[in-house]
């Protein structure tokens, strides 16, 4: 039940872009046509998993540790280390996906680059490890591993479910005559708004 | 122009280039530390100047940790004690409800020794703007309407008058009201419990 | 201070390992790719036109790369890039004449009554698939600016008062978009010639000469004077229409003068000496214009010279 | 005969313009604007009335102005938005209230993306939307009380009745209010004021459009028979709210607000009969509405039920919206099926 | 006269949000008041013009395939440094810029920036560059935190002009978008009409 | 009732000319022979400027598989051969006789009897079909011999009449089952026949419940054949939709009908073949009807092939005053008439008149996204769609949303309220991408 409110927190109610304002970049960037979006939003989800898995670790093991039995808290290195681990991530990711599943490689592959330099990986990895997870029916608490890696590939989902929708919006623009001056992103950025809105009406139902 | 990208260079820069941040960073953490702290009690005090009378100790440095709920004696609160010529004029309680619309959000409240409410204000908090966040308006009815209500002697009943109680809720934010209610109930409670625990 | 030294070997270890992990990413993915077609991609207009017949300025450039560019031709940027292209890889190229494209139509709004009115679509598309137009010529201009879409230097536009399309030769890059885009094939590239004069017959109506008179009065109805005034045999006249083979005309401008409905077009040219043109029924309009709207014809005079069509 | 037409097949057609659809609309509606004129008198008159004008006005001035084309007026389907938004709004919502709505409605979801017919998001809900998250107080609060002025042909007992009943909230909200407090479903429904024959023909609470069931039903069967619309989302919407919360209901009647007081209630009509089914922003194909239809159910029950808002019919139909360009993927069924066979 | 232009540039031609439509997240979680835009953007302003000025000196040793880890490392040191000295001396708006200071790391514009510009030039060009382009991003920052709180919350710099409340959508996610992409609209009719003119 | 299982619409009927007995057009001074009659290759003419030819001479042989030969349809001499304007103004290769009194070949059977047995065998029918030049008469004028070859992996298990005549206005099949319903039997028997089949469905429409009671009170005469009632709903004539409505089957996408087995011919072509086999008559007279609400007379005629469109008119009262339009064929599918000294061919089903209130197009507005035309067409297309992606030549979505089906029948263009001219586009749009999958190398 717990991880039914995280997943339905971070898809719906708390969704990355349309109310956290993660990732907007590529949101706008790679929403032109819904099969690259739901490249995307797959390359998101496997990023942002393993990213969080990792920071999450590197945070509890690593930052704050205790080595040559002296109590060590580095935690304002986070910024620094997560961001190059996740860099670095990335580009394993890269590597391995080509050697093990050319062809996973050849619909994701495109979009890994990208993702580097996405507020959503950085952001969620940050989330986790630094607020409290709180909704309508559990108590607020640091999330534990599990939480935060389900919570994080929610908020990826989330970004799918967002980006996906917005392209077939995008596609249909597309075709119709928009007045010109609106043409391109202005009217992305309002049609953004305006699933924003709509998404609004999630409020409060975790 | 760059130079050439064998192993070697790779990795002596890459190293180089970390060490060199790393130690501009531990540096300057190292120099930021203490303002920093100073910035953060500086916020505290301003918080227990407001709520508290006039006072010419450090409370900051008077701390005490008091349980809101005895049978929970883990979850403490911290207790500013205010001190005018040696005599206590007030505390502040900080006090933290999870019930906020947009999470967790906490208080410092003052109480007059006589278990007055002196004042309150809000310390953190993510309500929405122009709505939750009303709870941070000083002036407010729903601000004002705390001062001099005796929290302790249950004459009054700390809900919104929605739920029957005797507070005012803020339009439209009956659930940040509740949640604030929920804070001054904690804080009352720890403030009850002051003297329990500290004799 | 043991806080700082434990960030900074943190840190320099992970700089480390991560050099090592890029070091054999790199080592194992490179991508090969001839840098001279970022080169040559580089010096393309980048307008990506396909008017060279490939599928953009990038495949243009690969095929440079691969194949030299001996057969290729950018429209667009003109010699001045073909000779910074073929400098880039070594190879030299041909000089070509630089093109531009007429309008092979004079029938305008004047010229040419309406006998119908066209409902519909408004793409000359459209009307061919239909019919053969508003007027009553089945050759001419159908005037819904179909080449003016096509062009994407905005070098082509349809003049409302004429009904018929002007080209700018000053924006046009011979890119041929237009040409293919017009279903009359009423526009053609030609040489731009020497100090941008040309000569071409603008009709492409192969009606006899009555109907085609009939139905515009600007029409070449295939008499064949110009073709016997032309001293180097540039003019053939072919299922009752004129054309003028550029490579061979030389500028005499004698059929122009001996055109009866004004069907052949000069630009650019000086005016003509007041003599020559007195005696002429046809007087050519101002030159200077891109597009010469030729001058109407005396009706009345011109029938008389109507010769009778041999077949 | 001098100049004849030459024109492409077909040379002839059906009639049938953009206006008389808009028009039928119109006439459907109507119902359930005099239901609100005969309780609210007045201010339901104003209400209307200047959201119609301020709609048209405005659809007007930024065609002519801004996108400097030919007047779309005249297709009427500014007004159709003027009296939805109108239906949409507390009775005496102040006239700059019901001004902004209109502005929002066309000026932000419709004429920005280039007028009728290429929103993505129905207008008149857009309007809503912003009203309701930017004036909560207003548009939920004690507005729905109804006005001073009284009623122009109503029965004073009846009236006051209901009004004491809801406490000037909209029956849903007051009803999940009450939920909230623990108090037992079938309690709250013994007060005056909630019965279903009230919700079906006329109850106090809610916004101009909410009041009559019976009048927005009358409306619906106007469409259906001019074949404007067809039935397919309503009726989706409907079952699927019916089932959904049924379900809940069963597994806690204390608890979950029964599933026929959730259909005549809340705008839910009016939004499944006039404002999911424009055709602008919903899908074309039978299968996409289906599924547009148990979209919008779903999630109205889930946002009443849970949310923070008392109302989800309006955020459900925008959420939906956005799925359209995605349902209008599902192809119709072809006639020539087996493709490329040779 | 001549590198006063990098500056220039970075204000118009080159603005990074109206223009090169870069590091949209601050842009729009953070402009919730002008005060706010404003911090959000010179706290990005002096991130960009430390890394700008530190890539452009280290470029010519840097080998290039490991050019954007470098680069990373470089900003997200002086992103850390600037998180110090904004907790130390500005905790307020630390606390309400929140997560967004730390992501100035991945904001598209400082990375995109020493990728197309710092890497090429000479410190002070790119010290300039990391001036204009701040300066655009502050300016575009401030004006929608401007317009936001002043339709949302009717107040010019924190400061309410009316006591009755604006309109919410405003200040919530909704707005942020509605209030960039209009303003997009805006300023593309100015500069087409400046290059008209 | 049968029908079709999807789309189509309901065009006023206005069937205001179907009492009017079918009537012989006098022959004018002057025809013009087109050589461009049917679908396919154009004939080429095989006499001289100066030579004399009697009605139902061959003038023209065919010049491909896919042609048909053209014969006299008066008798006199030739004057010219060469381009003349047909009615879309386009030229085309034609003969010009004049008229000189009325001699025909004799081999041709002229009496009224009606001859009921077939003496000729499969593939004599086919032969003399072909020989007579006879043509689909539905509108495509596609030869119809080539129709009754089919291909040998296609097996052919009915011939289907096709008498839905669902074009308003359009009465010329109409009478001719009226006034030679044996004829159109014998003619669908000859079909069978010719295919080897022993079923022939006759399908037409409840708006003519004359025809429906005349033949199927002869059909017990012919074994096999069948009088099919369809609903009145366009385009119930449609190839593909009759078959659908008639027998169940639907064309495959890029098929030719027999992949369903059915063989469909016009009622009119029915009475061609009947002609053609029975009394050995080539194909040079047509059934025509000039109608219209603003005409000055409800006429059935019929005429010689080659006779000029303005002779008709001139005969049945002249253009009326008001008319703003001249339509070749019915409302729907018909062609607009650009030149109305164009002579008549073998496939002219009529001359209808259509006043400017009536032919109306208003200013197209924005797509309202009501799905009408997407409901109406009877292909399952979406053509508001097709619309789109036609003006932004988008060719690949256009293939992918499958453009090359549209049967071009008008429905969506009829029923779109916002006055959008979808199969304008649509139209332009199937053209291109039929050009590009045919030039495609095929696998
Ligand atoms: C976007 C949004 C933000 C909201 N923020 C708050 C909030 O911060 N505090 C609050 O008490 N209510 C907030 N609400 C309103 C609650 O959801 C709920 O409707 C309200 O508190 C109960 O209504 P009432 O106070 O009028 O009884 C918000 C609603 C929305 C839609
Ligand atoms: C939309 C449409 C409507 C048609 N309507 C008729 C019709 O009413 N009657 C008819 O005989 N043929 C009609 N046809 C032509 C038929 O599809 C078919 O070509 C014809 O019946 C075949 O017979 P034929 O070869 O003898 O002409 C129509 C075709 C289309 C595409
Ligand atoms: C190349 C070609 C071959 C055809 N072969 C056959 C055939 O073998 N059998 C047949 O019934 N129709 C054949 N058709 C006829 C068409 O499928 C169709 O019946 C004809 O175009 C008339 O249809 P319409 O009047 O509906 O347009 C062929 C058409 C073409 C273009
Ligand atoms: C059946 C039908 C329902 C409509 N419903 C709405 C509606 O809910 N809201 C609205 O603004 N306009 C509505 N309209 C009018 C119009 O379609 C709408 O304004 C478009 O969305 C504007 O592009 C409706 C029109 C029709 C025909
Ligand atoms: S006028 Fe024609 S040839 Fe010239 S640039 Fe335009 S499209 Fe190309
Ligand atoms: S030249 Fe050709 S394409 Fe251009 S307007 Fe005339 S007919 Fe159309
Ligand atoms: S014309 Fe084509 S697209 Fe239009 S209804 Fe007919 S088959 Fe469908
Ligand atoms: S019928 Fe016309 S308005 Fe309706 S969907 Fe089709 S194209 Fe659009
Ligand atoms: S700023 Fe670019 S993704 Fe967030």
């Amino acid at each position: 039940m717990e991880y039914l409110i995280i997943i339905i927190s971070a898809v719906f109610v708390n969704n990355v872009v349309l109310s956290q304002f993660l990732g907007i970049c590529p949101f706008l960037g790679v929403s032109k046509k819904v099969s690259t979006a739901f490249g995307m939003s797959l390359a998101l989800v496997l990023v942002m998993g393993l990213a969080t898995l990792v920071t999450y670790l590197i945070q509890n093991y690593v930052l704050i540790n205790t080595w040559f039995g002296e109590k060590m808290d580095i935690t304002f290195m986070q910024t620094i280390v997560f961001i190059l681990v996740i860099a670095a991530l990335v580009q394993m990711v890269e590597i391995i996906l080509k050697k093990i599943n050319p062809t996973l490689y050849q619909a994701l592959g495109i979009f890994l680059p990208l993702i580097t330099t996405n507020c959503a990986v950085l952001g969620a990895a940050l989330l986790v490890v630094t607020k409290e997870f709180s909704a309508k029916g559990v108590e607020s608490h640091m999330m534990n591993l599990g939480e935060s890696v389900v919570y994080s590939m929610s908020l990826a989902i989330g970004f799918g479910i967002a980006i996906i929708l917005f392209a077939g919006m995008r596609e249909q623009l597309e075709l119709s005559n928009v007045p010109k001056s609106l043409k391109g992103t202005p009217i992305a950025l309002i049609t953004a708004g305006l699933l924003a809105l709509a998404f609004m009406g999630f409020q409060g139902i975790v | 122009m760059a130079i050439k990208s064998s192993l070697r260079n790779m990795v002596l820069v890459l190293t180089l280039v970390c060490l060199g941040a790393s130690a501009a960073v531990a540096v300057v953490y190292a120099v930021t530390k203490d303002p920093i702290a100073a910035a953060s009690v500086a916020k505290t005090n301003k918080a227990i100047e407001e709520v508290v009378p006039q006072f010419d100790n450090n409370p900051s440095e008077e701390v005490l940790m008091v349980a809101a709920d005895l049978q929970k004696p883990e979850e403490t609160n911290k207790v500013y004690v205010a001190k005018k010529g040696g005599e206590v004029v007030g505390y502040a309680v900080e006090s933290t409800t999870k019930k906020g619309f947009g999470g967790a959000f906490s208080i410092m409240v003052g109480f007059t020794p006589d278990g007055k409410v002196f004042n309150t204000s809000v310390l953190s908090h993510s309500e929405t703007p122009g709505l939750g966040a009303k709870i941070t308006d000083k002036g407010s009815h729903f601000i004002t309407q705390w001062k001099g209500k005796n929290l302790t002697d249950g004459s009054v009943n700390l809900s919104v008058k929605k739920d029957g109680g005797d507070i005012d809720a803020i339009t439209a934010s009956t659930i940040s009201s509740r949640a604030f209610c929920d804070a001054m109930e904690r804080a009352a409670n720890t403030f009850s419990n002051i003297n329990t625990e500290n004799q | 201070m043991n806080t700082i030294i434990f960030t900074i070997a943190t840190l320099a270890i992970l700089g480390l390992l991560l050099a090592i992990v890029l070091y054999i990413v790199a080592q194992k993915f490179k991508v090969e790719e001839d840098p001279r077609i970022d080169t040559v991609e580089s010096l393309m207009p980048g307008a990506n036109c396909g008017g060279c017949g490939k599928a953009g300025c990038r495949a243009f450039a690969e095929a440079a790369v691969k194949e030299g560019v001996g057969s290729l031709f950018c429209p667009v940027g003109g010699n001045a890039v073909m000779q910074k292209v073929a400098e880039a890889l070594g190879q030299t190229v041909e000089e070509k004449a630089p093109q531009v494209a007429v309008l092979r139509c004079s029938g305008s709004c004047d010229k040419r009554k309406k006998t119908s009115v066209y409902e519909g679509i408004s793409t000359c598309a459209s009307v061919a698939a239909l019919y053969g137009g508003e007027t009553d010529c089945a050759f001419g201009c159908l005037g819904k600016g179909d080449c003016e879409a096509a062009c994407q230097f905005g070098a082509i536009k349809v003049n409302p008062e004429t009904g018929l399309p002007e080209v700018d030769e000053e924006k046009c890059t011979a890119c041929g978009a237009c040409v293919k885009a017009c279903p009359k094939q009423l526009l053609e590239l030609r040489n731009k010639g020497p100090k941008g004069r040309r000569i071409w017959v603008a009709c492409r109506n192969k009606d006899k000469g009555a109907p085609a008179r009939k139905a515009c009065l600007a029409a070449c109805i295939g008499c064949g004077k110009c073709a016997k005034e032309c001293a180097f045999g540039a003019i053939t006249v072919e299922n009752n229409l004129a054309y003028i083979d550029f490579t061979k005309c030389r500028m005499c401008r004698k059929c122009v003068a001996a055109c009866p409905t004004g069907a052949i077009h000069e630009v650019n040219f000086p005016p003509r000496p007041a003599a020559a043109s007195a005696t002429k029924p046809v007087a050519p309009a101002a030159q200077a214009a891109p597009v010469q709207k030729p001058a109407s014809p005396v009706a009345e005079e011109v029938k008389k010279e109507i010769p009778v069509q041999k077949q | 005969m001098n100049t004849m037409i030459v024109s492409p097949s077909p040379h002839v057609h059906g009639k049938e313009s953009t206006r008389k659809l808009m028009g039928d609309v119109i006439i459907a509606l109507l119902p359930a604007v005099l239901v609100s004129i005969w309780f609210f008198g007045l201010s339901a008159i104003h209400l209307v009335c200047v959201s119609v004008l301020a709609c048209v006005v405005f659809e007007f001035l930024i065609q002519k102005f801004l996108l400097k084309g030919r007047s779309t007026v005249g297709d009427l389907s500014a007004v159709v938005t003027g009296v939805l938004l109108a239906l949409n709004l507390p009775v005496c919502s102040p006239w700059w209230l019901i001004v902004i709505g209109a502005l929002v409605a066309i000026g932000i979801a419709k004429m920005t993306f280039g007028g009728l017919g290429q929103n993505l998001f129905n207008p008149a809900l857009v309007a809503r939307v912003v009203l309701l998250v930017s004036f909560p107080v207003l548009m939920t609060g004690t507005a729905f009380h109804a006005p001073e002025t009284g009623y122009l042909f109503g029965n004073g007992d009846f009236a006051s009745a209901a009004l004491d009943a809801t406490s000037g909230a909209t029956p849903l909200g007051f009803v999940k209010e009450q939920l909230a407090k623990g108090v037992a479903m079938e309690e709250i429904m013994a007060t005056p004021g909630l019965s279903y024959t009230q919700l079906l023909f006329a109850n106090m609470g809610g916004s101009a459009g909410e009041l009559s069931a019976i009048a927005l039903l009358l409306g619906f069967i106007y469409l259906l028979c001019r074949r404007v619309i067809k039935p397919w989302i309503s009726l989706s919407i409907l079952v699927t709210v019916f089932v959904f919360a049924g379900i809940l209901y069963l597994a806690n009647p204390a608890k979950f607000v029964d599933p026929v007081f959730h259909i005549l209630n809340g705008g839910l009509l009016l939004g499944a009969f006039f404002m999911a089914t424009d055709y602008v922003t919903s899908p074309m194909v039978t299968k996409g509405q289906v599924i547009f239809g148990i979209g919008i159910g779903i999630i109205t029950v889930l946002i009443r039920t849970f949310g923070a808002y008392p109302e989800g019919v309006s955020f459900a139909i925008l959420i939906m919206n956005a799925t359209v360009p995605l349902l209008n993927k599902f192809q119709p069924k072809r006639f020539a099926v087996e493709a490329q066979k040779k | 006269m001549s590198k006063f232009r990098y500056l220039i540039d970075g204000i118009v031609k080159n603005n990074p949000t109206f223009v090169l439509v870069l590091g949209m997240c601050p842009t729009l979680a953070t402009t919730t008041s002008a005060v706010n835009g404003m911090g959000m953007g010179l706290a990005t302003m002096a991130v960009l013009i430390c890394s700008n000025m530190v890539i452009s000196l280290l470029a010519p040793v840097i080998p290039n395939k490991v050019r954007i880890p470098c680069y990373i490392v470089v900003i997200a040191a002086f992103v850390t440094v600037v998180q110090f000295v904004m907790q130390a001396f500005t905790p307020g708006l630390y606390e309400t810029l929140g997560i967004f200071i730390p992501l100035i790391v991945v904001n598209c514009i400082v990375l995109g920036r020493a990728e197309a510009f710092a890497n090429k030039h000479s410190v002070g060009e790119s010290a300039l560059d990391g001036l204009g382009i701040g300066i655009g991003f502050t300016l575009a920052l401030t004006c929608i935190g401007l317009i936001r709180e002043i339709l949302g919350n009717l107040s010019v710099f924190e400061n309410k002009f009316s006591s009755s409340d604006g309109m919410l959508v405003f200040v919530l996610a909704p707005g942020a978008f509605l209030v960039l992409g209009y303003l997009m609209v805006l300023f593309n009719k100015l500069k087409d009409r400046k290059k008209k003119a | 009732m049968r029908t079709f299982r999807m789309g189509g619409v309901h065009p006023a009927d206005k069937k205001i000319s179907q009492n009017a007995q079918i009537e012989k057009l006098p022959i004018p001074k002057m025809v013009y022979i087109s050589m461009g009659q049917h679908l396919g290759a154009p004939a080429a003419p095989c006499v001289q400027v100066g030579d004399k030819v009697k009605v139902g001479q061959l003038i023209g042989t065919p010049t491909g598989f896919v042609s048909a030969p053209v014969h006299s349809s008066v008798s006199g001499t030739v004057k010219s051969i060469g381009m003349v304007n047909d009615l879309a103004k386009r030229p085309v290769n034609t003969i010009t006789i004049e008229v000189e009194g009325d001699e025909w070949v004799d081999t041709i059977d002229r009496t009224d009897t009606i001859v009921r047995d077939i003496t000729l065998d499969q593939k004599q029918i086919v032969e003399r079909i072909k020989e007579c030049g006879v043509v689909g008469l539905g509108g495509a004028t596609f030869p119809t011999n080539v129709k009754l070859s089919p291909p040998p992996t296609a097996k052919p298990t009915c011939v289907i009449i096709n008498g839905a005549e669902c074009e308003p206005y359009l009465t010329s099949d109409y009478r001719v089952m009226m006034e030679m319903p044996e004829q159109v039997l014998i003619g669908g028997t000859i079909l069978m026949k010719a295919l080897g089949v022993n079923k022939c469905y006759v399908g037409i429409e409840e708006n003519k419940p004359e025809a429906i009671k005349k033949l199927s009170a002869l059909a017990p005469k012919y074994p096999g054949v069948e009088i099919v009632p369809l609903k009145k709903k366009y385009p119930q004539g449609g190839e593909k939709q009759l078959i659908d409505a008639v027998i169940g089957k639907k064309v495959p996408s890029m098929g030719l009908p027999v992949d369903t087995g059915a063989v469909v011919q016009n009622v009119g072509t029915a009475f061609a073949v009947y002609e053609a086999v029975q009394k050995n008559k080539p194909l040079f007279e047509g059934i025509m009807t000039v109608t219209g609400d603003c005409a000055k007379t409800q006429r059935n005629f019929v005429h010689r092939v080659g006779t000029p469109l303005s002779f008709i008119m001139e005969y049945s009262g002249g253009i009326p005053e008001n008319a703003a339009k001249i339509i070749s064929g019915g409302p729907m599918m018909g062609k607009a008439v650009s030149n109305i000294d164009a002579p008549t061919l073998k496939g002219t089903s009529s001359i209808l008149y259509l006043t400017s209130a009536q032919t109306e197009r208003k200013p197209e507005s924005n797509c309202i996204r009501c799905g009408k035309c997407v409901a109406a067409c009877p292909m399952g297309l979406e053509p508001y769609l097709l619309n789109k992606l036609g003006r932004a030549s988008r060719m690949d979505e256009l293939e992918e949303h499958h453009v090359y089906d549209c049967i071009e029948c008008g429905c969506c263009s009829f029923t779109c309220p916002a006055y959008i001219p979808l199969l304008d586009t649509i139209r332009l749009s199937k053209a291109a991408v039929m050009k590009i999958m045919k030039s495609r190398p095929k696998k």
